[in-house]
């Protein structure tokens, strides 16, 4: 299926994306990492980022969070505004 | 009288006086708390600038949950939350949180709320921009303590 | 660079607009509250307009130590305080109180307990006019437990 | 020695007046409303009742409080400000 994912501020710039559409197997958001650093072994440090945060569908969510057609991943750090 | 709930993310500023003015507009509520965060000199470096980052679409689902929660849990009038995105200067305002309620309590209960939740879980990210360099601000540790004692108190 | 405190006893009306921009002016606190509390309508009886009497020269001594108070439990940039006297319409605005900080949760903290205080140790009763008559409000047992709390936090 | 003895809001309203200079022995501010009550009888469900805040020099304290030559002494009911 395909997944659409996006990065935003340190994260993005580290990847030097904005955002990927992925073909994937992937069930949960878990497995949709580890296809990401797969496919781009470059990212594993990034990606591997204890701090890291993810939101499916713009909600905050944890990695075991299950993934369907259609759904907006996101990763980014931990936010910063106020 | 539905008290309503306003969020804008925008990149021009904002206006406290006229946030205030709507506030104060529904004669059911006797207390307004506003709370308006500021661009300010960074203690180690010369700041000259600040770029604001955010997730939009999530940025609003966020701030309007949040909201939803805080009525949820107080008896608030209107409430308005207003965050700014883009380049911003030093001593420009950044964010406004602003709540009517008939209580003062619950006004100052509800602001502060907002502010612990924003700060922890609106996708917005602060770049600082120095005279030499420009760089990601670190999530404060504070702030994850401060959004911790409303799970406590649930 | 000290931080002021202003105390106004007065009148005339106020301007949140105007006390905002004096609060945010100082470029070291990033952090501003608000609070206005305003004449509204009563459950039981149509308000047509509230009095308000002081004690002249202990109101602006007690509201003074209050402030002193809050510097010495908080990190604070200024402070102001203002308090109606005389005769109100509905929908006026009768308190402000206005913190700046470097910290939200100490500007936030400040502005609670001002208020807090304010409505249990400074002397000013209020008089609430009716269509059909007048009568001195009687003290709220929730303002002396939200003093209370201070203490307990000493 | 002469006091000057200042009432507010309902309690002036109840005595009829806003102040009272006084000649006293009184030593303590208790001491001083059993004075006013034994001048004027009339007075005294109103200075008895138990909420009475007091004050010495603007100063809020309790009854106990001494009093000294030119002190200005007040009795008003609970605040009710803000």
């Amino acid at each position: 299926m395909m997944i659409r994912v996006l990065f935003f501020a340190s994260l993005k710039e580290q990847l030097g994306t904005p955002n990927v559409e992925m073909e994937t197997t992937a069930s949960r958001v878990d497995e949709l990492l580890q296809q990401l650093i797969e496919q781009n072994p470059r990212w594993k440090p990034h990606l591997q980022q204890g701090t890291l945060l993810c939101a499916v569908n713009q909600q905050l969510c944890d990695t075991e969070h299950p993934l369907a057609v259609g759904d907006e991943v996101a990763f980014f750090p931990p936010v910063t505004g106020g | 009288m539905a008290a309503t709930t306003t969020i804008r993310i925008q990149e021009q500023d904002f206006s406290v006086a006229d946030n205030y003015e709507q506030l104060r507009r529904s004669a059911a509520y006797g207390a307004v708390v506003t709370f308006t965060g500021l661009v300010r000199e960074l203690v180690d470096a010369q700041l000259s600038g600040m770029f604001l980052e955010h997730y939009p679409g999530m940025t609003e689902k966020a701030l309007q949950g949040i909201s939803n929660e805080a009525r949820q849990r107080w008896q608030l009038g209107p409430i308005q939350i207003i965050h700014r995105i883009g380049h911003l200067q030093l001593n420009d305002q950044i964010v406004f949180v602003g709540v009517a309620a008939k209580h003062r309590a619950d006004a100052f209960a509800a602001s502060m709320f907002l502010m612990d939740f924003l700060k922890t879980r609106a996708p917005f990210w602060k770049k600082e921009v120095t005279k030499e360099a420009s760089y990601w601000v670190e999530a404060k540790e504070s702030d994850q303590h401060a959004v911790q004692r409303w799970n406590d108190q649930k």
